[in-house]
């Protein structure tokens, strides 16, 4: 069985698609049947890829907008057992390929075999956790992942050295997820500068065939146009929890799909 | 299956770790600046410039060396409960007496030993070229110190504190804020210490180039484990030389309070080659062994990893960090210094834990017994003593770390052991401010 | 007639005496007590085994030597303002940069100096086969290095303190208590350090052959004053053997604080030879020159004889003791030290005072460019730096003895400086103690 | 001219008085007026001698009935001037002979030769200065006061050595005051062991024709008795301030006549 993500980035690529979108979403917040409301939003309103996050108490790499959301949803009583139950109910109500994002204490501690063992199991297409960086010797997780026919995506920042990238782009899988600041989550007015300046080196830094998401701070149709031909994946995070929380999972389906009526124009 | 995952375990983070401890699990991003400050540390470690620099500020500025204490009164008191409990048999051989030495980092400038790696990191922060500091406190004790020489070394100060602490320990937001730090309440998660290391952290995060991220105890991702640890030896550096003097001899056991891990480290890692020094870590017991009323992460250690390293936490089966309960805000963490996790499994700490009731009798009797108010968090060994000797039964000569003085825990004691008069007090200072 | 009254004033007390100052006016009943004290500490004096004893106690339990700091920023700072100051004309000329150091008896156990005298006093106690202390205090800072020590030796403690102290300095009151000490409150008089003197030197009278009298200042009837001041030289010692070290020389100006007189004194003493060392005694100038608003004996100087000695006191025309003022409670007594008012006779050692304003801004200052809090007593001669630079123009050697540490007064200065936040807190607290 | 006090003494031990009474007052306390009321009460009860406490702020040796006066009477604003005043109405209005009694501050403040002439003209007998204690050079002050024809009584204790009661004994002029407890003043239940057993040292170290006057603790009239014909002068000082306030001169008067038939029956 080939993974979902390779499958359908490689048809949205040979169809000639700009950008593609990853959507965030919180597992439990504001609650599990608002998350599948959203899924469903998510995907009619033509969003490629799905980011489930996986609530942790201490969630390193959040700002305040998600963080909230993690212990809101702990707080709710929201558990791993709800949280698989949630991700297997996603992975087969909708088509778009789930990527579950947590912080490494949650699979650690329940068991990193068995807790990918159940991702596979329910067709996840790949990982995301941020709190484990590139090493040397986490080339044996990437591994370890694609034994599981998980993909492993790592993540990268502005500031990550060239020497860094390459050896980055010699073991990625899936894709690499470069965060368009060096900073935490959270959506802002405009995008850093320092962000929109470093495709080229990073590009030359990875193989050609290896995909490209970037993340953090979008929030406007403007900020994903601006990323067009700079990577193939834009992936948005606290602004739609903020609109899933505050106008709730329509309005979600409405700013994605001016995106992507953005992108097409 | 269960092979690969410990290939796995093994071999990730080969190295920056203490065993299976430790490591950096941080987002990429922070790798960078991690790296950074192992290379600048490591060459200060044997910059004897550096050196020199620090033992003059640890001296002038912070007063050092600490004094060691006999601890007459106590030891007496002590010596007696041991023999009154002996078997009539046993009472009959030579009565052993107990030596109790008390090392007193109270003596220290702003109060306890978090000065000590304060000096250190704050030395790296320039030598780095940063001029700003960023630090979480909880009992505002490490702010404090961060604070003071902050100011005395013209760098910007951020202090993130959790609005539970930043409340009850106001006394201490106020001192930092006269000393031109900038005092961040953290009103997330518990509003606590963790919440506060979070709150630094991602600030760090979004200011790497300019700003120090000055971590408090012997935690967090590599290098600060090792270079707090370091940092802090000089307690155990000065206690071993002075024990020495003393009697002659190195003593059999030491004992201190374990928060983080930073004072009982830098007090233990100068004799753990002594193979016949005992060495005990003494953690809050709160008010039960029920989650969420204490923070003794050894009594069922659970391995973790959060805030970057890997370590015993509390924490509950999804890996969800849990609340914790004590009576000294700096025991209160749920996390613990990965070296002192991995010198657990080596067996060459043990731990105990003591509870609020037993930290208050703690305080009283080194006031009362030597003079010394002792900080809660040090009390609560003080307090476990009776404990300790029957548990130690061969060990005649002890030294405790006395990690800071008492003066900060007013508001908290006289609570307990003064409530009314304390009461009439507060209710006429009010008055006094209308 | 005139001349008669010299004759008897130049010979009643021929010694035991500061040129005419000093001397024991009091009842005969204490004559007998006062002979023992100055035979037993003559005797001490030279007895090398109390020496080391007494260099011991300090050491293990006091924290000395306490450390010398080159305040780098505050230099700086007034180094600029001195500048600024020049005429343009003059300031064409080379830039002389100001060296300001402080001496930190904040860093001793208890907090301040008062500890140097209360061990000394401590052993003289149990020299003398006495098992009870008894003392006066004010801002509790002494009673406290007491009630400390007599827990240390065993010793009982009869702490008296006024009612007006009592109250505002409880927080002294509830650590003395813990430490085992008796405080008495003292509702007679001005209710303040003045009466609890009184109530102090009563109980002694009643209770001669089983309790020392451990004064807190020099003064008093002789040999208090000798002892103290001799008690207390340790810090000039000291300061003088680093000061050299530090810059090669000796200081152009000393500066202290003068409650009593007593770490004034200590600090100055040693360098009382040193003819080319000025010294400068900061008094507390309160809310104005006003009789009841402030404790500067020096202004107009009285000479008087009270509590057992004659100096200079706050006193009306008839001889009437006065009420006096100060923000910090360890600068408000009415009389001063005989042997400072010699030296002020003999032009050896001058005067200037600092208002409750400039005290506050000095408690800032040093906070803000040297991260080190002062007690609000010292925080006077911090406060009046800008004013001393000026008067002295020549000095650009300058050492400024810090007697404590300002934790102390977190009650005062929070009121003062964080009133709203401070108040805020206070209810808190309140609340959580219902 | 003659001290009164040399004169009534001599004439009371001539007529074989056993023992004579000295009384204490508080100028000021609780009133100049009240002062004068008692006085006279005193005189008619039979007392011989008159002791005047002028007030101080710091009255070193005074138990907490007598401080306490003192403080009351200088915030009701008494002051040396109207002590002298009142000195000098008590002086020529009664003819007990009076001691001034005071701390060493407020003579020399005042300036010591002005503050004794002023004592002399008035016709005071005697001042009584318990803070300059018995000194090899107290002997100079002691010929100041005589050269003011004033005595200059002297303050001894329980505890003063032989040795230095010789010494005190060959200096003292008018009387020596003993204190009967090691203390400071205080009415009591029951006199000091201490005190009561000291006189037959003292005695012995004076010379015969020096009188003895004995205080601190005298409340009853067995008190007196017990001194008989051990001391010339009994000396009652707070139990007559604490009935001078709470019950007013005439309870003084009959206070001290109770006493004065004690003696002579
Ligand atoms: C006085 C004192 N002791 C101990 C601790 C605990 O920290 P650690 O275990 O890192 O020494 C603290 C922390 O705030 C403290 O203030
Ligand atoms: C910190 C401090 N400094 C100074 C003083 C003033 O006393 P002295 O003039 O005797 O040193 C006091 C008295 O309480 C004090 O506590």
């Amino acid at each position: 069985m080939k993974n979902k993500f390779d499958i359908k980035f490689s048809a949205a690529k040979a169809e000639g698609k700009k950008i593609q979108l990853m959507a965030h979403m919180l597992a439990g917040y504001p609650s599990v049947s608002v998350n599948k409301e959203t899924a469903w939003a998510m995907e009619q309103a033509g969003a490629d890829y799905l980011e489930l996050q996986l609530p942790f108490s201490d969630p390193l790499a959040d700002g305040p907008v998600i963080m909230r959301g993690n212990h809101h949803a702990l707080k709710k009583n929201f558990s791993l057992e709800k949280g698989f139950r949630l991700i297997e109910d996603l992975a087969s109500g909708q088509n778009m390929p789930i990527f579950v994002m947590s912080y490494y204490n949650l699979p650690f501690v329940f068991g990193l075999e068995k807790f990918m063992g159940i991702l596979e199991q329910v067709g996840v297409s790949g990982v995301i956790i941020p709190d484990i960086p590139f090493d040397d010797e986490s080339e044996e997780y990437i591994q370890r992942m694609s034994a599981f026919k998980l993909h492993a995506a790592l993540v990268i920042s502005p500031g990550t050295s060239s020497k860094r990238l390459k050896a980055i782009g010699k073991k990625a899988s899936g894709f690499v997820y470069t965060t368009l600041r060096t900073g935490i989550t959270g959506a802002k007015q405009t995008l850093s500068h320092e962000g929109l300046t470093q495709f080229k080196k990073i590009r030359r830094a990875f193989p050609k065939k290896l995909a490209l998401a970037a993340g953090f701070g979008i929030s406007r149709p403007e900020h994903v146009k601006a990323l067009e031909g700079k990577v193939d994946i834009a992936v948005i995070g606290s602004k739609l929890i903020l609109l899933t929380v505050e106008r709730g999972p329509l309005a979600v389906g409405e700013f994605i799909s001016s995106i992507v009526s953005s992108i097409v124009s | 299956m269960k092979k690969k995952t410990e290939v796995f375990r093994r071999n990730y983070l080969k190295k920056r770790c203490f065993g299976e401890f430790g490591g950096r699990y941080v987002p990429e991003l922070l790798i960078q600046a991690l790296d950074d400050l192992e290379a600048c540390y490591l060459q200060a470690k044997t910059d004897s410039h550096f050196q020199r620099e620090l033992k003059s500020v640890l001296q002038s500025y912070g007063g050092r060396p600490t004094p060691l204490l006999f601890a007459k009164n106590l030891s007496e008191e002590l010596t007696e409960l041991r023999e009154s409990r002996k078997s009539s048999a046993l009472r009959k051989q030579r009565k052993q007496p107990l030596k109790i030495y008390i090392k007193n980092e109270g003596i220290l400038h702003t109060g306890a030993h978090k000065l000590n790696n304060v000096l250190g990191q704050a030395l790296l922060c320039m030598r780095m070229g940063k001029r700003e500091l960023v630090a979480e406190t909880g009992a505002g004790q490490h702010g404090l110190a961060v604070a003071s020489v902050a100011a005395k070394f013209k760098l910007a100060a951020k202090i993130f504190m959790g609005e539970e602490d930043y409340f009850r320990q106001y006394p201490n937001v106020y001192a930092m804020k006269n000393l031109g730090a900038k005092v961040i309440m953290v009103s997330d998660g518990t509003r606590r210490l963790k919440d506060a290391v979070n709150a630094a952290m991602k600030y760090w995060i979004e200011n790497l180039k300019t700003t120090h991220y000055l971590l408090g105890s012997a935690l967090g991702p590599f290098p600060y484990p090792l270079l707090v640890r370091d940092f802090q030896s000089v307690i155990g550096v000065e206690a071993k030389k002075q024990l020495k003097q003393a009697e002659g001899r190195l003593p059999d056991l030491l004992c201190a309070c374990v928060g983080g891990g930073s004072n009982s480290l830098g007090f233990f890692t100068p004799f753990l080659s002594d193979a016949k020094v005992a060495m005990l870590g003494i953690e809050a017991g709160g008010k039960s062994m029920k989650l969420g009323e204490h923070a003794s992460r050894m009594k069922e250690p659970k391995l973790g990893i959060v805030q970057g390293y890997k370590s015993y936490f509390i924490q509950n089966a999804d890996g969800q960090v849990q609340p914790t309960h004590s009576i000294s805000a700096g025991l209160d963490y749920p996390g613990i210094a990965p070296e002192l996790a991995y010198l657990h499994q080596q067996g060459r700490v043990k731990f105990l834990s003591a509870s609020d009731k037993e930290a208050l009798e703690g305080f009283r009797k080194l006031s009362e017994k030597e003079g010394i108010s002792p900080a809660l968090e040090c009390a609560h060994v003080i307090g476990k003593l009776p404990v300790i000797i029957q548990r130690y039964p061969e060990a005649s000569f002890i030294c405790v770390n006395i990690s800071g003085r008492g003066d900060k825990d007013i508001f908290i004691t006289a609570k307990h052991l003064d409530k009314d008069a304390w009461r009439e007090f507060l209710k006429r200072e009010l008055r006094s401010l209308r």
